[in-house]
């Protein structure tokens, strides 16, 4: 079986809902979506503006779901999409939409362009014409549990490092705990303190915790690469383990596309709610503060800001949580323009960042956010996403910035009222 | 409804209601009058103005009124009907108002001039009139 | 009849002062919306004015025209007007009657062949001319007749102008206007049930001065007939203020408030009524509290109800607004079952892929 | 005999506006419920706000426009809500149209006066030639409009202009000028429910979904 234009095209039908309608209905072609696309702000070039993304995906709608465009089709008013339409649009679904969601808050008619883009990436992937960088990931994370390829090894020895490290032993598959925990890739390969962190803080607040051999990377690539198919398949295989062990809940970690497949877009594709609770790791850690099981010592003096991950904030609605956390934690915490809800995107989210022929106008895209950052100058930026710290770490050394960035759960497990800080602590002033 | 029930307090409201109503007209008109008296005094040139011609609401007659006034010449014709002809406080400037036999409204006019036609004697009249004249002189001599 | 006097002599007799006659020639410029400047020149015009013959042919009509000009109390210069005209044939009013009546009015026209002037009022039935006839002969027959010889027709009422209640809706009689017949005469239409007295001396007193007034595209002398009643309403300040009469009975109506959402066809009506107004400069209906009917257009019985509202839609639309949503649901559900079907039809297609089935074979 | 203009008049309001109507109201039906009856999965995901009232409050919320963004697309923002404003206001506050809500559905308020309803329209039509403006000039815009937008445009400024002349009595025949008036609307209502003037009912749709969707997450909308 291979993709080809027909199932692109019946992807995309399955995907035109009364939402979809309602929006394509409403278009008045105003442009204002283009002042709140990254791409378009960054570049002023017209071809980014977020609804002509999508103008595949009208036509099909205008000719196949509308009685007066089926009418208008037979008059050849409205053209079927062909194989050439979708190859030339695959650049700006894939390339210059990393579906970070501005576009969705501004449209003045309420058009949720964002989700649409998720909808017209299901045509795209099923007719062929997904990056070859996505495809892969997907190819690897279906055959060997991680988009990075295998990274059971690469975890155990992370885990292992963690124990020695806080002296707190991790369990794997251990049944009837309160948490799964699962990481994204990026943690494992590039953030694994998160381990210890976690470990520390968890201990603390007494919740016990595992991670399943089964499925502990929460990446879902199906999300980017616009495949519920794929999709489904990597949410069933956490879901089942955590339906297997029994636990409580789950812990989405520091990604947000990982939250967004998990949290609200898995109960869709599996068709069912889960047995357990999702939660980010963020909200729970903020949940612990509110509960008095979340207690630091201390604060950061360095000038510090928060970088919003969109999928987190923006489409996952966590946005005071992180910001309870900074301030218990950090002396002189400043935020950027436009910080929070209309935050700008790291510029390598929705696979754009895995995606090569992408990254000019990623750099490009970022000058948005760096103008943000040269205004406040903080010395670090924190922020709850393994991926916009990933694309940032790179970004800043592109531009030759010299900021840090650190994940806040790391962060928060550094000033943690906990024996461990107390030892370091003792050792240091020895 | 009873039409005839007296409800004075309501009327006067309707009225003061009224007379503030106003089509803007009577700014223009005051202008306009402002220069054929310039005319009137430069050129001798006469001039009449048909207020019939204007659309006027209350408001802007209580303005007119009451930016011209009331002058010193009050002129009461009885010409088939009535004809007041008043001088305004503006000298120069005079209301004219023709009413017919039932006492209804006819005409109206503002003229700018020294004196207005409708006052001076008509020569076929003051024909007329020594005509009349020589008549009643006849028949008192008849009489002697 | 003949040997009239002239208007001077007129005057003379009945004891008018020439500062009365400069008094209604003055008057007589405003009605006709004539500068004040053109005093002299009516003046002049009025006293040295031919004494046209008059034919007054009265068809299908209600006799409201002819009361409407005779119904002056008392007597005025309006009067000498028509005492300057030679009216030869008028049934109603003359004294003579039948054979005598008719041959008065061959005579008329025999004598002034091609001088004098015919008013009409009422309207002429065509179905069939029998419906209305005087002496034997039909409407239609009279008028043909009568207006062979004619220097100009006036038209006087809705009637004669428009066919006006005759020629309404379903119009049994075929009733139409003069000026369907007759088309080879200059014909001055006075439209109104019945036009307004001062306005026929009006037109006449024009007629006998400067000839034919300058009329618009429906025939009706521009001095009278220039602007809407809505322009020169009153009332028009309410209208701009936004202040509208709801019923015949609330504080609008008593407040002498704008009556355009009673029905008032001021804005589309064309009548010197709001101006030189009725019974010697009364009143006018809207002053009366009631809203213009719109009398001097043609077909004004046919446009919409009185009582509603120019801007309001004339036909039946609940019923039909009713319909549209009925038939537009039908045509929704039938695109939307439509479109579900194709959607069903993609879905059933929908082969479930994996990461290896992403890429073209080819 | 016949008076051209109130026969158009007449027709206009008459036979022409049953017609509109039928179309405007039918079309407008049938765009919904074909949109209506497409449905969306019941979702399955544990809400974390509340979706419903968050889908109503946006359908108003989202009538201000986003925090720092007017500057960018300053004639899109100003001149979209002079128009929309004006238009509004010369639409349902002039007494001829009050007077065809009243006869329509019994139901009446107080009218605006005449410099209020005329501001309105000036304004408006103003608004609409700077929009039309923008969408020659703006690279943004321009790349998408289509001719659509154009007649949309076109069909928004004809009743604004036609009734001010009308009204004014600037030039022709003002029975005539009622009657193309009349007829504009018309035209705008049977273009309704098949161009971009349908967003007028739509946006009421995809501002509520777009409040569910993010009001379930939690997220702002």
């Amino acid at each position: 079986m291979s993709a080809t234009l027909e199932r692109g095209l019946n992807a995309l039908r399955e995907q035109i809902d009364a939402p979809v309608a309602s929006f394509f209905s409403s278009c008045v072609s105003c442009g204002l979506c283009a002042e709140a696309c990254i791409f378009y702000r960054s570049t002023e070039d017209p071809k980014y503006t977020p609804i002509r993304k999508l103008d595949l995906m009208r036509r099909i709608w205008s000719r196949e779901f509308t009685l007066l465009g089926r009418i208008a089709g037979m008059f050849g008013l409205v053209k079927p999409v062909t194989d050439d339409d979708l190859k030339e649009w695959e650049t700006l679904v894939y390339d210059s939409c990393t579906m970070c969601g501005r576009c969705s808050l501004v449209c003045p008619v309420g058009n949720d362009i964002t989700m649409m883009i998720r909808k017209m990436r299901e045509g795209m992937s099923a007719s062929g014409h997904a990056p070859v960088e996505l495809i892969g990931a997907a190819e690897r994370h279906t055959d060997k549990g991680s988009p990075m390829g295998e990274l059971q090894p690469a975890l155990h020895a992370q885990v292992k490092h963690a124990i020695a490290e806080t002296g707190i032993e991790i369990e794997f598959d251990k049944p009837g705990v309160d948490y799964m925990v699962i990481l994204s890739a990026q943690e494992i390969a590039e953030f694994p303190d998160v381990l210890a962190a976690m470990s520390r803080i968890f201990k603390k607040a007494e919740l016990t915790w595992t991670i399943s051999n089964e499925a502990f990377e929460a990446t879902n690539v199906g999300i980017q690469l616009g495949n519920r198919d794929v999709a489904r398949m990597l949410v069933q295989r956490v879901v089942d383990a955590a339906e297997k062990l029994g636990v409580k809940g789950v812990i989405s970690p520091e990604c947000g596309h990982a939250y967004q497949a998990l949290r609200w877009e898995g109960p869709n594709l599996i068709g069912r709610p889960y047995k357990f609770e999702v939660i980010h790791i963020i909200e729970l850690l903020d949940k612990l503060r509110g509960e008095g099981k979340l207690k630091t010592k201390g604060k950061n003096s360095q000038k510090l800001t928060f970088h919003d991950p969109c999928q987190i904030n923006r489409r996952g609605g966590i946005n005071q949580e992180p910001r309870r956390l900074m301030n218990m934690i950090a002396e002189n915490f400043v935020e950027t323009d436009d910080a929070g809800t209309m935050n700008w995107c790291c510029g390598g989210g929705g696979g754009v960042g895995a995606n090569e022929r992408a990254e000019p106008l990623r750099h490009q895209a970022f000058k948005l956010k760096k103008t943000q950052l040269d205004k406040v100058e903080p010395e670090a930026i924190v922020t709850m996403c393994a991926y916009c710290h990933h694309t940032l770490d790179n970004v800043l050394e592109e531009f030759n910035m010299e900021q840090e960035v650190l994940g806040l759960t790391e962060l928060v497990a550094e000033y943690l009222d906990d024996d461990l800080n107390d030892k370091n602590a003792a050792g240091a002033d020895a | 409804m009873d039409c005839n029930s007296p409800n004075t307090k309501k009327t006067s409201d309707i009225d003061d209601v009224l007379s503030f109503v106003s089509t803007g007209n009577a700014i223009p008109l005051l202008h306009e009058i402002k220069h054929a008296l310039g005319q009137l005094l430069e050129n001798n040139v006469t001039s009449t103005i048909d207020l019939g011609a204007i659309p006027f609401a209350p408001g802007d007659e209580r303005l007119l009124d009451d930016v011209l006034g009331i002058g010193e010449v009050h002129a009461a014709l009885a010409v088939m009907g009535e004809s007041h002809v008043r001088e305004t406080a503006v000298p120069g400037v005079w209301r004219i108002d023709h009413f017919d036999e039932d006492g209804e409204i006819q005409s109206r006019f503002i003229e700018i001039t020294f004196m207005p036609d409708i006052l001076k004697t008509q020569r076929t009249d003051a024909e007329t009139g020594l005509e009349t004249l020589s008549q009643r002189l006849n028949a008192l001599d008849d009489n002697r | 009849m003949a040997n009239k006097p002239m208007l001077s002599e007129l005057m003379k007799t009945h004891g008018i002062s020439r500062r009365a006659f400069i008094k209604y020639c003055t008057s007589l410029a405003s009605v006709m919306a004539l500068s004040p400047a053109m005093v002299p020149r009516i003046a002049e015009a009025l006293e040295n004015a031919p004494r046209p013959s008059v034919i007054w042919l009265s068809f299908q009509e209600c006799t409201g025209c002819t009361e409407a000009i005779t119904r002056s109390h008392a007597p005025t210069i309006e009067d000498l007007i028509f005492n300057a005209i030679s009216l030869d044939y008028h049934h109603t009013l003359q004294a003579a009657s039948g054979h005598a009546a008719e041959a008065a009015r061959e005579h008329a026209m025999k004598e002034h062949y091609g001088k004098y002037v015919v008013v009409v009022d009422g309207s002429i039935p065509i179905k069939d001319p029998g419906y209305s006839c005087i002496a034997g002969i039909s409407n239609l027959d009279m008028l043909k007749e009568t207006a062979a010889g004619a220097a100009a027709i006036v038209s006087v009422g809705t009637c004669a102008a428009y066919g006006g209640v005759g020629h309404a809706d379903p119009n049994p009689t075929g009733a139409v206007a003069v000026s369907e017949i007759i088309k080879d005469k200059p014909i001055i239409n006075v439209p109104g049930c019945p036009p307004i007295p001062v306005v026929m001396t009006g037109v006449l007193a024009h007629f006998l001065t400067f000839g034919i007034p300058e009329l618009d595209e429906l025939g009706r002398p521009k001095a009278f007939f220039g602007e809407s009643i809505h322009d020169r309403c009153y009332r028009r300040p309410f209208y701009d203020k936004g202040m509208f009469a709801e019923s015949f009975d609330d504080e609008g109506a008593r407040g002498g408030w704008c009556l355009y959402k009673l029905g008032c066809k001021g804005p589309t009506t064309k009548s010197a009524c709001a101006t030189v107004k009725w019974n010697n400069g009364v009143s006018f209906p809207i002053e009366a509290g009631h809203p213009c009917l719109g009398c001097t257009e043609p077909d004004f019985w046919d446009n919409g109800g009185f009582y509603k509202p120019l801007s309001v839609p004339a036909g039946d639309y609940r019923k039909l607004g009713l319909a549209a949503v009925a038939g537009g649901a039908a045509a929704g559900v039938a695109g939307a079952l439509l479109a579900k079907a194709g959607k069903a039809k993609a879905a059933k297609a929908h082969e479930t892929v994996d990461a290896h089935d992403l890429e073209k074979s080819s | 005999m016949n008076n051209p203009a109130f026969d158009l008049l007449m027709w206009a309001r008459g036979p022409a506006f049953d017609i509109a109507l039928i179309v405007f109201i039918g079309g407008i039906v049938l765009r919904v419920v074909e949109i209506i009856i497409l449905g969306r999965k019941k979702d399955m995901a544990p809400p974390k706000g509340n979706p419903v009232a968050q889908g109503i409050r946006t359908i108003f919320s989202r009538s201000a426009p986003r925090e720092g963004l007017v500057k960018f697309a300053p004639i899109t923002y100003v001149g979209g809500y002079i128009f929309h404003l004006g238009f509004f206001i010369a639409f349902f506050f002039f007494a001829p149209h009050i007077a065809l809500f009243t006869d329509a559905f019994g139901v009446s308020w107080p009218a605006a006066g005449r410099v209020i309803i005329e501001s309105a329209t000036a304004l408006a039509v103003l608004a609409l030639i700077a929009l039309t403006y923008s969408r020659f000039t703006d690279p943004v815009r321009k790349a998408l409009t289509t001719f659509d937008d154009y007649v949309v445009l076109l069909l928004s400024a004809l009743p604004l202009i036609t009734g001010y002349v009308a009204v004014n009595k600037l030039f022709g025949d003002p029975t005539m000028m009622m009657a193309i008036h009349i007829l504009s609307v018309n035209a705008l209502l049977i273009a309704f429910p098949f161009t971009k003037l349908m967003h007028a009912v739509t946006f009421v749709m995809a501002r509520y979904y777009n409040g569910t969707i993010q009001g379930r997450k939690g997220a702002e909308s």
